[in-house]
Parts: C-alpha cells; sequence; structure tokens
C-alpha cells in the first residue's frame, strides 16, 4: 500500500518520562515500552494524564524530562521522517468541517505523501462512507465523523497508532468495528497504544495494561481476564 | 518536500475559503469599516489633513489583517487539525510557509480593494502615478506584516487569551513594518512624488522582510513543540 | 542571603540622599550667564525637574527591589506552608 | 555569580554614592545650563536598557533551541529589567524636554524608539502573565524579535524624523563632561547587572517552589 519509509521501529520505549506545565505535574518519571504486535490500553481516570503521554508519543510536545526512544533511536535523531510512521486519533477529530470527506483524506493523503488514488477509495469503503464521500463533515454524524477520523489517521499505514479516547460517543455497533480494525493492525506489526477511561471497552482488546494516576505509572502488566477486577487490585495494592 | 507541503497547505486553505468566502468577505468589510471610521477622524472641510490618506490606508491593512490571522487560526484550532498538520512528515516551517502564502493572498485582495477606495475618498489618485513603487511598498509592507503575523497567530494557538494577545504581540514588532509603509506612500503622494525617499523606504521593508521571514522559519519548529 | 540584601535595600537608601551634593552650586562653571540674559524657555527653573529625574531613577528602582522582596516573601511564605504540610521532607 | 553578587552590590554602591559629586563636578552646558544634567542619568539608562534587551534576546534564543530553564528565567529577568531602565528613560527624557523644548513629547526620535522598546518588551511581560501553560516558549519569541526588530526601530524612527528636520538636542560631548558622564554609565551597567542578578534570584526560588510542590504532589 504505502511507500516504504525510511524510518521504521519496532518498539517504542518510554523512559523516565516526566512532563510539568510550572508546579502542575502533569506525568511523573513515566517508563514502559509497547512492542510489534502489542495492544497496549493506557488506563486511568480522567485527567490522569494520558493525553499528555499520547502527545509526547506523537511528538508534538517534548518531555520535560526523560525521552522516548522510537527503536531504540531519539526522535531528534529520526527527524521529520519519523512523522511517517506515527497515527494519531485524538478526542478532537483532526477534520475539516467544511471539506467532504473525499477532500479531507486527499489532503492527508497527500500532506504524507501518499498517491491519493487507492487510498482514497479503501479508506472512504472502510470507513463505511463510500456513498457520502462529497459531502461536507459538517453534515455527519459523531459517528460517522469518527470513522472517518479513524481512517484519517491510518491512511499512510503507520507502525505507531495512538489513540486518545476512540470511543467517546460510538455505539455498540461501531466500537466493535474499531476494536475489530484495532486487531488486525496489530495482527499486520503495528504498535497500537490505546488511551481509555472507559474499561468495558478496552476489556479483551488490549493484550498488556499501562496503568496511570495523576501522572505515575501504578503497573505495567500484561492484560488478564478481567480488567476491572484487575484494575481493583491494583488501585487497592496502592 | 518542503515546497509541496507549503503548496498543499495553501490549496487546502483556499478549498475551504471557498466553500463559504467568510474570512474574504469579512476581512474586507472590516477593511472598509476601518477607512470610514479614520476618515471621520482625520478629514476637515471635506479635505484629509496632512498625510491621512497614507495613514489610513495603512491602519486598513494592518487591522483587517489582524482580524483575518485571528480568523485563519481559530479554524485550525475547531478540531486541532494544527495537531494533525503538525503530524505531517515534513519540515514544519514548510506548513508556516503555506499558511503565510494564504495570508498574503487575502491581504493581497484587501489592498487590491482599499487601494482605489482610498484614493478615491481621499482625491488620492497620485498613488496610482508611480505604480510600480506603490506595488513595491504594498509587496514589502504586506510581506513584513504578514512574516511576523503568521508566527505569533500560529504559536498562541495554544495560548490562552489569544485574541487579545495577538494585538499586543504583533503591534510593537510591526510599527518599523507601518512607519515605512506611510513615510513611503506619503512619499509618492507629495506633489512632486518623491521618488527617492519611497525607494529608500522600500529598502527598509525588504531588509525587515528578509531578516523576519529567516528568523520566522528558523522558529517555528521550536515554538510550536508544546 | 537575607542580611545581605537587607543591608543592599538600606545602602541603596541612604543614597536617595544624595542628589542633595548634586545641586551645590558647581565649580567648573567658568563664565557667569545673567538669568534675565537667557531665552524664555530656560528661566523656567531647572532644579526641580533635575531633582525629579534623579529621585525617579531611585524611585523607580526601589519599586522594583520592593515588588521582588515582596514576590521573593510570597515564595518563601508557601515554602514554609509546603513544608509545614508535609513534614518528613 | 552568587559570587559575584557581593562585590558588584559594593561596586555598583560605590560608584552611584559617586555619580552625584562626579555630575555636580562637570562643567555646566552653556545653552542649556542645569537641566542639561539630567543627561547623566538619561542616557546610561538607555545604554542599560539595550544592555538588557541584548540580554534577554540570546538568552530567549537559548531557551528555544535549549529547552533550557535557566535561560529562561534570565531572559525573563532580562525583560523586567529592561522595562524598568526604559522607563527611566522616558521619564527623564520629557523632563529634560520640557525645559530645553518647552513641551513634555514632541516626537523625538530616541524617546520615540524607547517608547516602542518599552511596549515590545512589556507585552513579553504580558504574554507570561496571561498566556497560560507553555507561555515561556511565546516570551521567548518576544525576546528573540524584540532583539531583531531594534536596529529596525532605531533606523526607522531616525529616518522618518530626520526627513522633517528638528533641531538635535544631543549635545556633542567635550572632553570635560565625558569622565562623569562614562563615570554613571558605569554605574547604571552595575546597577542592571545587580538587579538582573535579585530578579533571577527571585526566578531561580519560584522554581524551587514549584520543584517543592511537584515533590509534595507524590
Amino acid at each position: 500500500m504505502p511507500t516504504p519509509a525510511s524510518v521504521d521501529f519496532d518498539t517504542v520505549q518510554v523512559v523516565d518520562v516526566s512532563r510539568h506545565f510550572g508546579r502542575r505535574r502533569a506525568i511523573g518519571n513515566v517508563s514502559f515500552e509497547a512492542r510489534s504486535g502489542d495492544i497496549l490500553g493506557l488506563l486511568g481516570p480522567n485527567g490522569a494524564g494520558k493525553s499528555t503521554l499520547i502527545t509526547m508519543l506523537a511528538t508534538l510536545a517534548a518531555p520535560s524530562r526523560g525521552e522516548i526512544r522510537y527503536g531504540g533511536e531519539s526522535p531528534v535523531r529520526l527527524g521529520p521522517e519519523l512523522r511517517t510512521r506515527i497515527g494519531l486519533l485524538a478526542h478532537e477529530l483532526h477534520l475539516y468541517p467544511e471539506l467532504s470527506a473525499r477532500q479531507n483524506l486527499r489532503f492527508f493523503a497527500e500532506l504524507h505523501g501518499l498517491a491519493p488514488h487507492p487510498v482514497i477509495d479503501e479508506a472512504l469503503e472502510n470507513a463505511g462512507l463510500a456513498d457520502r464521500a462529497e459531502e461536507a463533515v459538517s453534515s455527519f454524524s459523531r459517528g460517522m465523523r469518527q470513522r472517518l477520523a479513524l481512517e484519517r489517521s491510518l491512511l499512510h499505514a503507520p507502525r505507531l497508532v495512538l489513540f486518545d479516547e476512540p470511543f467517546t460517543g460510538l455505539d455498540d455497533r461501531a466500537v466493535g468495528l474499531i476494536a475489530d480494525r484495532l486487531r488486525r493492525l496489530a495482527a499486520n506489526g503495528a504498535i497500537v497504544i490505546l488511551a481509555t477511561h472507559d474499561l468495558d471497552m478496552a476489556e479483551g482488546l488490549v493484550n498488556r495494561i499501562a496503568l496511570i494516576r495523576g501522572g505515575r505509572l501504578l503497573a505495567d502488566e500484561p492484560a488478564g481476564a478481567g480488567l476491572r477486577a484487575q484494575y481493583r487490585s491494583i488501585i487497592g495494592a496502592r | 518536500m518542503f515546497f509541496r507541503t507549503a503548496w498543499l497547505v495553501l490549496r487546502k486553505d483556499v478549498a475551504i475559503e471557498a466553500k463559504s468566502w467568510e474570512v474574504v468577505t469579512t476581512t474586507l468589510f472590516f477593511a472598509v469599516s476601518c477607512v470610514l471610521i479614520f476618515a471621520f477622524a482625520l478629514v476637515k472641510d471635506g479635505r484629509a489633513v496632512g498625510d491621512a490618506a497614507a495613514g489610513i490606508l495603512w491602519i486598513a491593512i494592518s487591522f483587517s489583517g489582524t482580524l483575518a490571522l485571528g480568523r485563519t487560526f481559530e479554524r485550525e484550532r475547531y478540531s486541532e487539525t494544527l495537531r494533525a498538520l503538525l503530524l505531517a512528515p515534513a519540515p514544519r516551517a514548510a506548513l508556516y510557509a503555506g499558511k503565510l502564502m494564504g495570508m498574503l493572498a487575502l491581504l493581497g485582495l484587501a489592498e487590491l480593494l482599499l487601494v482605489p477606495l482610498v484614493a478615491l475618498l481621499f482625491q488620492a489618485s497620485a498613488l496610482f502615478s508611480r505604480p510600480l513603487l506603490l506595488a513595491g511598498l504594498l509587496a514589502g509592507g504586506t510581506v513584513g506584516f504578514c512574516a511576523v503575523g503568521t508566527l505569533f497567530a500560529a504559536m498562541l494557538v495554544r495560548a490562552r487569551s489569544r485574541d487579545v494577545l495577538l494585538p499586543i504581540l504583533l503591534y510593537p514588532i510591526i510599527i518599523p513594518v507601518i512607519i515605512a509603509g506611510v513615510r513611503g506612500t506619503a512619499a509618492l503622494l507629495s506633489a512632486p512624488p518623491d521618488e527617492p525617499t519611497a525607494v529608500m523606504w522600500i529598502g527598509v521593508l525588504t531588509a525587515f522582510d528578509i531578516v523576519f521571514l529567516t528568523l520566522a522559519l528558523w522558529t517555528f519548529e521550536p515554538l510550536m513543540t508544546e | 542571603m537575607r542580611l545581605h540584601r537587607l543591608l543592599i535595600a538600606l545602602t541603596l537608601f541612604v543614597l536617595i540622599a544624595l542628589p542633595a551634593f548634586a545641586l551645590q552650586p558647581p565649580t567648573g562653571q567658568s563664565e557667569f550667564v545673567p538669568v534675565e540674559s537667557l531665552p524664555a524657555a530656560d528661566q523656567l527653573p531647572a532644579a526641580p525637574l533635575l531633582v525629579t529625574a534623579y529621585a525617579f531613577v531611585w524611585i523607580a528602582v526601589m519599586v522594583y527591589l520592593w515588588s521582588i522582596w515582596r514576590r521573593l516573601n510570597k515564595v518563601e511564605d508557601e515554602m514554609r506552608a509546603l513544608a509545614q504540610k508535609a513534614p518528613h521532607r | 555569580m552568587r559570587k559575584a553578587f557581593g562585590p558588584i552590590a559594593v561596586l555598583a554602591g560605590v560608584l552611584l554614592v559617586g555619580a552625584p559629586f562626579m555630575v555636580a563636578r562637570a562643567p555646566y552646558e552653556s545653552t542649556m545650563g542645569l537641566v542639561q544634567k539630567i543627561f547623566y542619568f538619561h542616557v546610561p539608562s538607555w545604554f542599560a536598557m539595550f544592555t538588557a534587551i541584548g540580554v534577554c534576546g540570546v538568552a530567549s534564543l537559548i531557551h528555544l533551541f535549549r529547552n533550557n530553564p535557566r535561560a529562561d528565567r534570565i531572559a525573563e529577568a532580562a525583560g523586567e529589567v529592561a522595562v524598568l531602565f526604559g522607563l527611566m528613560g522616558l521619564v527623564t527624557g520629557p523632563l529634560w524636554g520640557r525645559k530645553s523644548w518647552g513641551v513634555w513629547w514632541q516626537w523625538d526620535a530616541k524617546l520615540t524608539i524607547a517608547l516602542l522598546l518599552e511596549m515590545t518588551f512589556i507585552s513579553g511581560i504580558l504574554v507570561r502573565k496571561y498566556g497560560g501553560p507553555g507561555s515561556d516558549k511565546l516570551a521567548a519569541a518576544v525576546g528573540i524579535f524584540g532583539l531583531a526588530v531594534t536596529p529596525f526601530v532605531y533606523e526607522a524612527v531616525n529616518i522618518w524624523r530626520t526627513i522633517h528636520p528638528l533641531t538635535s538636542v544631543v549635545p556633542t560631548l567635550p572632553a570635560s563632561m565625558g569622565a562623569p558622564f562614562w563615570f554613571c554609565v558605569a554605574a547604571f551597567m552595575l546597577l542592571m547587572v545587580l538587579l538582573l542578578m535579585v530578579r533571577v534570584n527571585l526566578g531561580k526560588r519560584q522554581a524551587a517552589l514549584d520543584e517543592l510542590y511537584l515533590a509534595y504532589e507524590d
């Protein structure tokens, strides 16, 4: 599908990363690692620092201390090329409401240096929006926008897939579709990091969990059978 | 990659604008309002005082430019698309270049309206007696204004109270542009047109543009990293 | 460090009194210019302007030092309050 | 830097005590008389302001590209100190102008330049205060651009005001006025360094307090 990028990696290491805003700590001394094939659930209550961590993993923010390494390399050394391998879907959907679905996809495909043709039709198909491709995004429902945003973030077949609360406002069927999509991505060798406060959604999807609260990493372990019970036992142990 | 990305950003901005013409119409309307407001302040007995025409032209350009900067970047903030742009695998300064070109086109359009309007309302048809010099002044001044303005508006996207901070940060820095633009235009309006003075001010503007474009391209990436 | 700052503040305060010396008849003046022969603007009393200017420089420095001192006190107070809340640190 | 604080404070004190005597001894400027002596602390305050602007710009650059909190503190302090000395110049200037021109303000080139630079660096303080998280980067941009714009402001205003010539007011300096003048410049420079250090120290304590808050959260 995409042109082979010169930069690639199969691990992401968060090494003792802290991020402060003045006297407020967003993230404090967090370390973990995710490998190709992982679906890592970044779990924690609202305001735990999940979004800050995702932003730093996406190279949009720099850690105050510590370092994030992509395949053992620092992002400074890898340069802009690194971003060909990172896909981000945040709570805000990164779509232009004035433009049509096709225009949005086309712009971002070209921005990533992809030939628009097969990629866009495929993405529209995946989002189930093939018949509404020419309509403005502002006329879409939340669910439709979210599916489009998901495909938008995966256009360039990123190695590192970062999702920040991708399930808000979706019905069960849509959640199921997204979960399937994530499983396929991981099976194809992507590193999926999924930040959510919703344990039911993460249940059965993630294979590892990193639990953060108040900017601190409380646990980094394989996901057990019952996430809720696991969550409680970790929180209770503190 | 750099120029391609800049071009894509520009094309996308034009496509969005072409759907509603919101920024263009509001900016043009605001520019005309500025001219009128200052006309009431500076016209006495049916004639503008001193070099008022030159001053009003540049005030209208800078005020409507500020408004347009705010609106343009509000669009990128609305769905946090600026972050998606920053994830493009091109040097980030390319995004600045694309946004800058959009602003230049927009202000160029505003000037196409403002210059004839000012010439008409203030009996300043002498503006057109040296079209090349006038174009040089407008181009130099607009590039200088937009070079600083685009960078500041972009970095303020994630700041609190960005609406009020943009003019506060921008105006002190672009005062030299305003001085050069106003004095250069006033030189063209004097009878006979004072060519050497206008050329000298174009020189000042060119130097300003080179320094601040370089500086903005250089500092854009670290300024946009949170 | 605290005493240090207090001493400096005191020294600077004493200095405010010094412009008085500056206003004593200058020894270096070589020729006499009668007041009446000066142009009108020069008949404005210059001494108050000079004193105001000199005083302003000092007042500005003092106010600035005072504002730093106040901000510093606030920081120290907060530090103490914080240390009390967490005595083990 | 801390070790140098004591000696610099003493030296600045000695120079500032000496300054009024030196100024008193300086000859009367024949056309302007006593008021000309404002010159001895008016002009040095510009020297101090421009130096502070330079420090602020360079420290801002270092902070922006190296993400260096120390450079940020120096930039913040230098920005404030530049505003302080600018204010001194802006108040003492019109006091002189009142006597020698008859008006408080007449768009004299040098005063206008100072006013514009003063505005620039006040905007730097405002953005730190109201910009929210990450405003240190925004202030760094103001510091860098403020330094870069200084020569343009200088040129533009100078040309603007000399195209319509007005009487030049800054007298050329006879040798007998040189010594007290440079003495005052030295005194103001040291005062500037002193204030800068005191302000940087405040920034350091604030950073320490922030650290303490962070530690307390654990």
